[in-house]
């Protein structure tokens, strides 16, 4: 399941909506990603940019070669957009599984792919002065270990 | 043709999202490029440096060589930062 | 922080208790473990056996291990004990970092390292008949690609 | 010394906790384990396959080899299965 929403999400109640019910998964791993401070401690807000149509594409892809690649007994992710606080939520990605490895490596991949093929970018305000922030290298490498 | 520019590559160039008519000989991406580099000083800028020029036919990622033959749609922007 | 606890526990307020009014924590990760029927689908309950004051102490070697190998903002890891249905929570461990890798391979550690090393048997009970979950060889594995 | 069994070690041995006073000349776990399984029946069943035998000092994981000298608290128990 995809949603890109500008509302916040309680990672306890998307997990519980997933679980509830079943009782043939083990493990369910969950990764939130949220608006971390910049280091001169000076991030006002955050802004986040998406190319709506393709994004739910581009998610809907990633969630669907992680359900080929790992055996789910469940998959979500979910990505704000719009204006973000320091603290804020970001990101959710849950996958749930008879056992832990696949949980954890496929919620794992899920956020490699993600941050290097989702179409979002993110523009910090420090007060005033805003700063398209730059992709990161170890990003790329992330991906790239999980070409076979 | 549907052509959309985000974040600072949108910025640089100074549009969103326009229609345009592509000359018969733009067969590619790279094409696509070279044609709206001539169309001013904003387009030059936004596509100054293509190591950081990232782009999508039809809202599916491509390269520079990607054939337009059929797209409705195609967009540039930089690597993406979400996550 | 370590709980041994009957209570059930909700992941969305125990990862808000840990980020709430943070603004240097970039990635949270959670593994919940939940009871799984059993491949015959016979499986009535399941008592879950500890070791009382072993558990705690052993349970707070594991996270301090986890924190002195990676840098982390927060750490939990509650374990329930007594009589769990199948869909039960059993276990909870969240992690959170900066960045989302440390949080990821430090929540794996810390499963891996519990599920060889926590004082805690599984007494499945199958409608009167009750029987003491094997350890898995997997799992010893597991925890052995950890040691340096 | 206090002896605490765990899980099949305990159904088995028939016991969970016991005060006990060894003999001088047990030094290490497994000096424990064989005065254990001269005690009766239930032990031997026990302790009849030490590869399934894990065992813990003063609440700390041991093998057959740790020293008990200085010890309060001896435990076995199967491998463990948590989590």
């Amino acid at each position: 399941m995809i949603r890109v929403q500008t509302e916040d999400f309680d990672i306890g109640t998307e997990v519980k909506k997933l679980t509830e019910g079943r009782t043939d998964i083990g493990a369910v791993v969950t990764f939130s990603g949220l608006v971390r401070n910049t280091d001169d401690g000076a991030l006002a807000s955050m802004e986040l940019e998406h190319y709506p149509g393709m994004t739910e594409k581009e998610l809907a892809r990633i969630e669907a070669e992680a359900n080929e690649r790992w055996p789910l007994q469940a998959s979500l992710v979910i990505h704000r957009v719009g204006k973000l606080a320091p603290g804020d939520n970001i990101v959710l990605v849950v996958t749930a599984s008879a056992h832990r490895q696949a949980a954890f490596e496929s919620a794992s991949f899920l956020m490699d792919y993600l941050k290097t093929r989702a179409p979002f970018w993110k523009n910090e305000d420090k007060g005033g002065e805003t700063n398209w922030v730059d992709a990161r290298e170890s990003d790329g490498e992330a991906a790239a270990k999980w070409e076979v | 043709m549907k052509l959309l520019y985000f974040a600072w590559v949108k910025q640089k160039a100074g549009v969103a999202e326009e229609d345009v008519t592509l000359p018969g000989e733009v067969r590619d991406v790279s094409g696509v490029i070279s044609w709206l580099k001539t169309r001013g000083e904003g387009y030059e800028l936004a596509f100054a440096d293509l190591s950081v020029i990232r782009c999508a036919v039809n809202q599916e990622h491509g390269d520079f060589s990607t054939p337009i033959a059929g797209a409705s749609e195609i967009a540039f922007f930089p690597p993406v930062t979400g996550g």
